[in-house]
């Protein structure tokens, strides 16, 4: 399959409109900040939006063609990293002209960062379950509940949040979603260990938080369709970790500070190819340690690795398939199935092979601890981003068509059994 | 690498599967898997005449129709949903044996009588040792003349013609391999059906009693190799096709299937037991039309790649075809519960060409590891 | 563990009473039917049974010593095959005293063969979902449906009939039990061919099949109670297929008699080792195929004598904690699934060894076709008396005392959906 | 062979369990994982004086408390519930190679000073190859000096005494290997405390730079192997109480955490997790129970047994702990919960003593298949 977008015409004028205004205007010395905002002004940083909010009506089929002559030359793009598209493209699509006048053009700037209020400890499953409070007091409401998994919630300037205002509805119909102010007192931010001893995610504690009424995005009640619309782009894969990191070291002032903010972008996730299983490394360490030689580990190595490689083209059999205009439907859930076989399967594989040396951790541990980070961070795959149940709930009702089962929370939340 | 099939592609599995919703419905696999000769020569002709089929693969100047193994694996999967009684892997094997042991002239001879369903043909590979590849072969050839016993020989009882895999007095492994052809009936030739397991694919034993053959190839192993891949990708084609429709077969049930008040569909053992199976089979899906793919582009990889299809599909039909008695419950276990007949075709193929143990080390030793 | 039971003053006494009634009165030569009468006259063929019903009254813990005194003349015992024992023990505990001075005597004797009609197409594991239906007509009930899966339907004399009585009440409630006579016009009983080719049960139709009132068991309504009777006694193993075949061939008309009835009853049951995988011949196949040499095949092997090694401990701990006074629970249940984790394993293990030959059945197949006798019968074992999934909800739920699912059958009948 | 505990085991696994309550909760093994010691010394003696654990199952003749491995697996299997934080397992490989290998006098000297909590002792035996059988040795004695490095040595940085594997130079296999005790400080010893996955058990690495030792065995693989079937039996009941409490704690958790209105035990997949899961502890308990009896009765097929517990009870903790992580969801992942104590626990021990693969494999070998 080609990689390269459409040749027509209107690509050839797009093509040449953006070259020609990023020779104008692309310096690598600039501030980021600076150019950032000469992109919102422009619209080139991102062109599928509204020429309204700093975009230029772009069809997403032209998208790529600006991509690649962004590519071509270097030039730094809007700030994507954290949940800041997420955001971003949710308050295009449920905020007022309020919301985007005030937050959107510091999203694409990179000088607010946001995170994301929707987990907690009671609903987890079941984000519809949230017992997070909001209650209006005139003109603003206060916050009252607990939050968790909440990735950057430590440097967040706004956080998206899902609270209930009316506990005599069903579930899905109480809640509402609001922009928070991170920066204030009645918000608490603790980070949240994890048993491989990273602490990537944060608990939020609300003690009367004050969010004003206008900061509530599109209606009292609606708060489900509005997070629903985050996370169907988080689920695209919009959170912008992919991506990012260029090929080299770049010189220059803009780079020097676009590193900086991808650094501590990425900082939660340093773990994530150890909890994905690595099998990247399965082959050279079975040939390396001479398991290799054991007939019972290669079974297993080539379990693992027709699992993956499957897994891959499956992935790609999807992506063709959607680039022929088929829409993209819940496969998302076989991937993720599959990455929990894949990393629980490649943590197997490497047990195998490390043999004694799976004891050990640390300095003293297989490449240097990284084959016991995998062993301990495996676990969080079957879990993060939906369990494993939940992604077979999904497989088998919209994919395979399977009927739902009978529902015991259909009732006013007020009386809906929960922790 | 080609991830998704081009329009021509699926208008073609759009009229293989309209041609076996025809003629391979599932009381047509029940007659002919009664049937001594376990096909209709009328459906296998149109076949190969209306359709093609006959040697899809083979290139043109050897009197194939020069489509791809794309297209071959395309095949495979739709006659594994319908569970096709027919010779049609038997002639896959004969012709591309052929095409790729023969010179040209020879080749397009033998291949074009077949492909246009005039003659049936065979290739005699396994013995009683019951190894897949070359080096198993020990069937003797001596003077043009061959000693020795065939076994699990596809569609060998129907066969007009027989291609033997032989050796040299004294040769072993990959050396001294040779490929004869030899009329089915030539004085000799002793031809047993055998009891199948899965009885919609017949196998034959046959005896060789110093049989005067002529010999088309005398360094018959890379030809060999070569086939036995493609044989792997196109059963791997097929495993994952009956999959398929088992899991298809499954799906339908638990939707319809009422107990306790409610479909058990709507169990959550049910429910994602489908789920994991779906998984599964597009998995085995994306391994045995990755590896056609390999084996249309001539990647270097296609004995791994062969390899990991094969071990992928195998597994992927034996837990559909498990997973699809257990949802049917008792009455998957019965006769007249169609189930059975795509669970025999899974657990033969499961061992045919190799079990996905050997493949998955077949796999390992391919990746030089 | 002592296999012997306690010998306390009264088994003793027991033991030289039945010694003594054996010696006076067994003989080898005697007929079959008239020997079992005259058991059933003297108490001593069911002697835990009531004194009135050709038993003696006696305690639990004395019927080994009973059986101890049989097995060592040799004494041919009451007619256990089959389902009769399973018909007297709900009869003796739910019929009225015309039932059991009608029926328990020639159960005991043999000269009657039972069948149980519970199962239907339309209700596997949900067998109080029956709708095989009985309808009052005066001094008779007209049955009409379906039965399924009934073992030894085409030589039994009567069958114990589950059938619903009431379509308004909830499904439990509405089911009354008969004893059926099975030589009539209204049943029709059809032998059902399995995927291994055996037919070991069958479909009986019932048109107007007609059953007199007196002939109903405990009262209209009751039918799941007394279902549950039975289904409680063919769980502890009462079904009479254990424990009857003598070790050798013993001379004496009596002899040949017992042996024709064991080998009538046992017919449908040829195929059940295969069944079950026949893990005993693992090890010498894999030997004789030279495939014991092939690490990954003995990486499964083991795999299997593990979870059969340690299920026959588990079984034998449960039995040894039975004999401390514990009371039996629902271990069975781990057993039963155990023996499909085996059974499916054992397949696999025989299907690498047998490699290319697992292509190959009846007399070309490896041991005359045992081997794919055993691949073709093995899926059999995660449904038959309770699938998989129904074994594991009674784990969960009363073992493990995980709480019940919402129930959507719970209302009259005539509403649950059904097929 | 028993297959119930008498009244007398019974008490004594109350009397374990009881003392575990008090002394092993949850927040103490948090304390102990992070101290260096790794254990608590007036616990530790408490459990060798009042419960007389130090030695339970060596020969009072041998300075031990004369219990069997039944008993001694009851401990294990209670430890393993309880996660005890001390030098448990190193004081039965010590005491265990010591009474097998030494004269009765000596066993009897060593050993009593272990049993009554005076000395702690590590038996040295694993190198950088990690083999854990005696074959793998490859330090050097050589006129009573020690040249080579140990590693993974089981509370090597806390013992006061060291016994080690040693083979004579050019000797290989089971030839030529003796044991030697000799003070930890002794000079020419180097510790180092290793960073251990499971920081509930301490390791150690060792080297030793022509260390003066005393030779207590010059033909020791009888007494290492003997001692590695115990160690073995010990770690298999060990990993069945590890099991056990992962899926108490997965079931308590199931009953009590509520999901779309639901408590979500009572949804099928996490009820049959549980179920198929109490199938599978229940399973390596009768097998770790039984190759316990084994040892006591000195059933000729210890070894193989030995093999089939420690892969069954493995496989169990690892699986009890993945699904007891999966059933808490994200909460079990989190530091602040217990879960994953017991999931290093389990995940160590698979390896120690040698993978399940490579149990399996003993387990033929020792059937001769």
């Amino acid at each position: 399959m080609s990689e390269t977008a459409p040749t027509d015409p209107s690509a050839d004028s797009v093509r040449r409109e953006v070259r020609e205004w990023l020779e104008a205007n692309w310096d690598p010395n600039e501030d980021l900040v600076a150019w950032r905002n000469l992109l919102a002004d422009s619209g080139w940083g991102m062109p599928v939006w509204p020429q309204q909010w700093h975009g230029r009506d772009l069809p997403q089929a032209l998208a790529p063609v600006v991509e690649e002559e962004f590519a071509r030359l270097g030039a730094v793009g809007v700030a994507k990293t954290g949940i800041r598209l997420l955001a971003a493209a949710t308050l295009l699509e449920h905020g007022s002209d309020a919301h985007k006048a005030r937050f959107l053009r510091r999203i694409l700037t990179g000088e607010d960062t946001w995170c994301q209020l929707f987990s907690e400890p009671g609903s987890g499953s079941d984000l519809a379950g949230a017992t997070t409070r909001a209650d209006r007091h005139g003109d603003h409401f206060l916050v009252n509940g607990q939050k968790v998994w909440t990735t950057s919630a430590h440097h967040a300037d706004y956080g998206l949040l899902l609270a209930r205002t009316d506990w005599d509805v069903p579930k899905h119909q109480g809640l509402t979603y609001f922009v928070l102010d991170m920066h204030q007192e009645g918000v608490d931010v603790r980070p949240l260990k994890q048993m491989n001893g990273h602490a990537s995610f944060n608990q939020v504690f609300f003690t009367d938080a004050v969010v004003p009424a206008e900061n509530l995005v599109s209606a009292v009640g609606n708060g489900w369709q509005v997070a629903i619309t985050t996370l169907m782009h988080e689920r695209r894969g919009a959170d912008g970790l992919r991506g990012v990191q260029r090929e080299r070291d770049l010189p220059g002032r803009i780079y020097e500070q676009e590193r900086e903010e991808i650094a501590v972008a990425l900082e939660p996730y340093k773990w994530y190819p150890q909890r994905a299983g690595r099998v990247d490394l399965v082959l050279e360490r079975a040939q390396a340690t001479g398991r290799n030689t054991d007939p019972a580990t290669r079974q297993e190595i080539a379990k693992l690795l027709t699992m993956a490689r499957s897994a891959e083209w499956t992935a790609r059999r999807a992506r063709a398939a959607q680039q022929q205009g088929r829409p993209q439907g819940p496969e998302g859930s076989l991937g993720k199935l599959a990455s929990s076989n894949i990393a629980r399967q490649a943590s197997h594989v490497h047990t195998l092979i490390a043999g004694a040396n799976a004891m050990l951790a640390g300095e003293d541990g297989d490449l240097n601890g990284l084959i016991a980070e995998i062993l301990i961070s495996v676990p969080a795959t079957s879990i993060a981003g939906g369990t494993d149940e939940i992604q077979r709930n999904i497989i088998a009702e919209r994919v395979l068509g399977l009927p739902k089962e009978p529902r015991m929370d259909t009732g006013p939340f007020r009386d809906v059994k929960r922790n | 690498m080609h991830f998704a099939f081009t329009p021509e592609q699926e208008q073609f599995r759009d009229a293989v599967r309209r041609f076996l919703r025809d003629r391979s419905p599932p009381a047509e696999v029940r007659r002919l898997m009664d049937d001594e000769r376990g096909h209709d020569p009328g459906v296998w002709r149109q076949m190969c005449q209306e359709l093609g089929l006959g040697a899809l693969h083979v290139p043109e100047d050897r009197g194939g129709q020069g489509f791809s193994v794309t297209e071959l694996g395309i095949a495979f999967e739709e006659m594994g949903r319908a569970l096709l009684c027919a010779p049609y892997l038997s002639s896959v094997l004969a012709t591309t044996v052929v095409a790729e042991a023969c010179a040209q002239e020879e080749a397009e001879q033998i291949v074009s009588r077949i492909a246009a369903g005039e003659q049936l043909a065979a290739l005699a590979l396994t013995e009683a040792n019951g190894r897949w590849d070359a080096g198993g072969v020990e069937l003797i050839a001596d003077g043009g003349r061959l000693r020795g016993s065939k076994t699990h020989v596809i569609d060998g009882h129907a066969a007009d013609l027989l291609i033997v895999a032989a050796r040299a007095s004294g040769s072993t492994g990959e050396e001294g391999l040779s490929l004869h052809v030899v009329a089915a009936d030539a004085p000799g030739i002793t031809r047993r059906c055998l009891t199948a397991l899965d009885p919609t694919r017949k196998l034959a034993g046959i005896d060789f009693a110093n049989v005067e053959a002529r010999c088309i190839s005398s360094d018959a192993a890379p030809a060999l190799r070569r086939t036995l891949d493609i044989a792997c990708v196109a059963v791997a084609c097929e495993l994952a096709g009956v999959a398929e429709a088992l899991l298809e077969s499954a799906v339908d049930y638990a939707k319809l299937r009422m107990q306790f008040g409610r479909a058990v569909g709507s169990f959550q053992a049910i429910k994602h037991k489908c789920a994991d199976l779906l998984l599964e089979v597009e998995l085995a899906k994306s391994a045995a039309r990755y590896a056609a793919e390999a084996a249309t582009v001539s990647d270097a990889d296609l004995p791994a790649l062969a390899s990991l299809a094969k071990a992928a599909a195998a597994d992927a039909a034996m837990r559909a075809a498990r997973d699809c008695i257990q949802i049917h419950g008792g009455i998957g276990f019965t006769w007249d519960n169609d189930t059975h007949l795509w669970f025999k075709r899974a657990k033969s193929a499961e061992v045919l060409f190799g079990t996905p143990a050997w493949h998955r080390e077949r796999l390992m030793r391919c990746s030089e590891v």
